[in-house]
């Protein structure tokens, strides 16, 4: 196979060569613990502390403090969740989490749910959204926490966090955005947003893998997760990671400095591809395309009469990493819980394609794509003994 | 989760693909709403799988042990093919990932329930016992423990 | 300043040059998500497997599967624990723990205890050992869980891991031990300790910071501490740090390669710092003295009549960096809780030191300590309005 | 926990360290269970601070705080030395780290006795007022939050 063509920034990214060259000084030489007293511990300190201002101010924190640093979205994820439920030794309420959350924030609310606290999912309608009203009509006088993820990861939706927070608040609620896809994607103010709590991870954005972030509001109260030596001010117990740290910092500001140009070539890059796609794969449609906003780089698919891991083996062996579903659970065999969420029959979530282009990402490479996609999908489609059924109903249905 | 090259072989090869016109037998398993479907037609002569044909819906481990239950199949004498099991067909791919194993009872299922079919329009017994296994769709990471905190 | 001399090798080490070679292409070229099924992917999820039989093979241990990567040792104590003691959805039982476990170890215990079960803390004793015959009688029917410390990091002295572990297993409850600070430094076997579960940390090990090993025997039943998308076997979720886990596995084999000529090396060091130090600083005593096993690369002596911090931060003056306590509660104003479990007077354990040795220390470092040690101790004894008070109360004990 | 440079720079120099021989005022707080123990002497004319010395046991800040707070009172009337704040010493020094704020109280508490000494065995009115902070060991982070997973 000569072509090589990665779209699959959803799931990885490579760490930007930029962010390792920064790190790199923390692994031999300015390796000192955080916590030390001595000049090595405050050189890493400060490094650390450097780190946390840049993030802070690239999403907007009043102040540096409010940024903990974790191992990743999923721990920021846990912590924010579990954390902020039972802060200061709570052991019962409500908690609301949209239905199509990652599994990070969905398991630790079922969790939750089976210790004490009772759980509601908000279902997000077929736009890919979850609606305030919906959200407002879920709320409960004892509801003490709310959750719904700022970008979808599957679907790429945008969600109104700023008035989902709204409505959490009014009822007395804390919020909580899970935004590891969104982080350095789109314009993110914590403030503007209104949330007490947001999650990011570093290897969405061209930063190391066991890197994240937590965003705690000031004054918001958090039982921490990891427990033990006491760093991050108590929040998060573990000697601190600080080339990793330093590598989510600074991966963050390339972000941030390149979104004025990446954001408008990864739309137009999508729109290639959703045009290009649907156009020459017949029956294929996109997932939640009425979404009213939606993240530049993540686009959907399903391609009816086709299984996903098989399309995905054939694509590989064209040199392309896409993805079906979310890559977590590889080897699972449940359909895309966030499709089902958004109202996909399930036998076409099983048929789903996910495309995330990134920051090395060219028309060729969406072109690419496409082409060798047509004759993959055609070959599975003469291997399913359904098709001509599922098109029959396809028809029926779209007439 | 990985394939063993033998695995991927058939995955990206598959032999016998197709439908047999006037089968002698036919066996559809599995369903699209859990993913998988299997269909495999055979003819039969003399008590042996003549020729054997499969369609699949499915991933790459149902593709490819579809594949090679075709190709351990054909040639044998129906009271052989019925005997295949899945650990045999997992092992003649070199193994399969504990989350894939289903999908060799999806292929050992078809091929039974199309010798099945076989030997009812043929005015014969059918095949002893259940032919299809209780839950081809079986979870392994189902009995996953309690989360507690 | 003109000489640099790090002896806190026991808060954090360099990461070994090697091991940052090893880790580096998977930063940018081999960065695929060991979750996604397509090339890059697999070949991630090889390097992960690959790195996971290494540790495997290096502890001991009866298969790969029983190893499950974290980030850090932290989270692995955190997540042995908790995930033990309440795994299949118990919520009640006995746990016992030594009283100078990390605070990796001791707040899950202490969180335990505020959540349905009841916690035991056994004292080790003035030789900086936990008794077996101490742990056989603070043992009940209904213990669930027992864990203690490999070796001591603040006091060095190894614990009778294989006898605890038997006498906790004689009464039906499963072992833990932190291993931490033995990891790499003394022959570990996971089968001859007998545990059912072990944690390790990374950056003890010149790998890097920000990662860890649970080590989970065979049909162990554990609740995952970190939930999500079921990575590692769902006993562990979040995308997987290839680069940190391969950072890991690399770092230990160097370990293991270098312990035949390094132990002996750094055990001759340490003796070398003990005779000198208690030659030359009058009052000066080794704690735990006589421990009947002890890790070579750590020493804690008492300082009597001076504060540590101010210690630490006049040898800092002198390039030379060690710790008082353990490092990872810096601005704390308690003594050890270490030295304190062991009987030392809490006036004294105020003036502790803790000196480790490493790859890359020199019988002149360790006479450089001391030589600059002398002035720091006469300097701040003078300055000290209670010296002669305290030598006398010492004489008196002594005597 | 970073210390600010002037912190550093009378940890290292610290001034006016001793025991005034016959000082006319000693005080004494703290005690080593804590870890910090100071002790300062003074000799007074005209009311006024006109030497002053001290000695402790303890961390940096503490060593800092000492030293700084002899220099502030070296001069002052004993009015405005008894009125000088832990606020003040910390600002002096260009901040101190948030667990290490009691440090300065200590500094103060131990002016202020050895003044409440002096004045005491001159047969004066002693300080208004509690002489020495409730706790200077305060510990600052017993407010932890209750750790729930
Ligand atoms: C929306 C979302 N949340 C959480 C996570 C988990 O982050 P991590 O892999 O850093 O644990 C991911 C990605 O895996 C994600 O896409
Ligand atoms: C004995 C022991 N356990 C646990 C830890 C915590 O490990 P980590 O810093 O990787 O979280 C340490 C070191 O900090 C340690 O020395």
């Amino acid at each position: 196979m000569d072509r090589t063509v990665y779209l699959d920034y959803a799931a990885t990214t490579p760490t930007d060569q930029r962010v390792v060259d920064a790190m790199l000084p923390f692994f031999t030489e300015r390796f000192g613990n955080a916590n030390s007293l001595y000049s090595l511990g405050r050189d890493a300190a400060r490094a650390l502390e450097d780190a946390r201002e840049r993030v802070a101010s690239s999403i907007g924190a009043a102040a540096p403090d409010e940024i903990v640093f974790t191992a990743g979205g999923t721990e920021s994820d846990n912590t924010a969740i579990i954390g902020l439920a039972t802060a200061g030794g709570r052991a019962a309420g409500h908690v609301v989490v949209s239905a199509f959350e990652h599994h990070a924030v969905l398991e630790p609310a079922w969790w939750l749910g089976k210790h004490g606290f009772e759980v509601t999912e908000v279902q997000p309608r077929t736009d890919g959204t979850v609606h305030p009203d919906d959200l407002a009509a879920a709320l409960r006088d004892d509801t003490v926490l709310v959750s719904v993820m700022h970008g979808n990861n599957e679907i790429g939706t945008l969600q109104p966090i700023a008035e989902l927070a709204a409505a959490a608040h009014a009822r007395g609620a804390l919020f909580h955005t899970d935004a590891a896809q969104t982080l350095g994607k789109v314009d993110l103010g914590v403030a503007a947003l209104g949330v007490d709590a947001a999650s990011f991870s570093g290897h969405k954005i061209y930063g190391p893998k066991g890197t994240g972030v937590l965003y705690l509001k000031r004054g918001t109260r958090l039982a921490p997760y990891l427990i033990g030596g006491g760093q991050e001010s108590k929040r998060r117990s573990g000697t601190q990671n600080v080339a990793g740290n330093v590598g989510f910092a600074t991966a963050l500001e390339i972000m941030d400095a390149e979104r004025p140009t990446e954001a408008p070539r990864l739309t137009a890059l999508r729109d290639r591809l959703v045009e290009g796609l649907l156009g020459r794969i017949e029956h294929a449609r996109l997932n939640a395309a009425d979404a009213p906003e939606r993240l530049p780089h993540i686009a959907n698919f399903v391609i009816p009469g086709v299984e996903g891991e098989a399309m995905l083996l054939h694509l590989d062996a064209a040199g392309i990493a896409v993805s079906t579903g979310s890559a977590c659970s590889s080897g699972s065999l449940k359909p895309s819980h966030v499709l089902l969420a958004i109202g996909c029959p399930v036998e076409f979530a099983h048929g789903s394609l996910r495309v995330s282009l990134g920051r090395f990402t060219t028309a060729e490479d969406v072109d690419y794509l496409v082409d060798m996609l047509v004759p993959v999908a055609e070959r599975l489609r003469s291997m399913n003994p359904l098709y001509e059924k599922t098109v029959a109903a396809l028809v029926g249905h779209a007439g | 989760m990985l394939y063993s090259d033998k695995v991927m072989e058939h995955f990206g090869n598959p032999r016998n693909v197709g439908v047999i016109e006037d089968a002698d037998g036919i066996g559809e398993v599995g369903n699209p709403i859990c993913g998988d479907v299997m269909k495999i037609t055979i003819s039969v002569a003399d008590d042996r799988i003549d020729d054997i044909k499969f369609q699949t819906l499915g991933c790459g481990a149902a593709i490819a042990t579809s594949s090679i239950v075709t190709e351990m199949a054909k040639g044998m004498t129906l009271d052989e093919a019925v005997a295949i099991t899945k650990n045999q067909v997992a092992e003649e791919l070199g193994g399969l990932p504990p989350a894939k194993m289903h999908c060799s009872v999806l292929a050992t299922d078809g091929l039974k329930v199309a010798v099945d079919d076989y030997l009812v329009k043929h005015g014969r017994e059918p095949i002893a016992g259940p032919v299809k296994s209780a839950d081809p769709n079986f979870d392994p990471h189902e009995d996953e423990d309690d989360h507690a905190h």
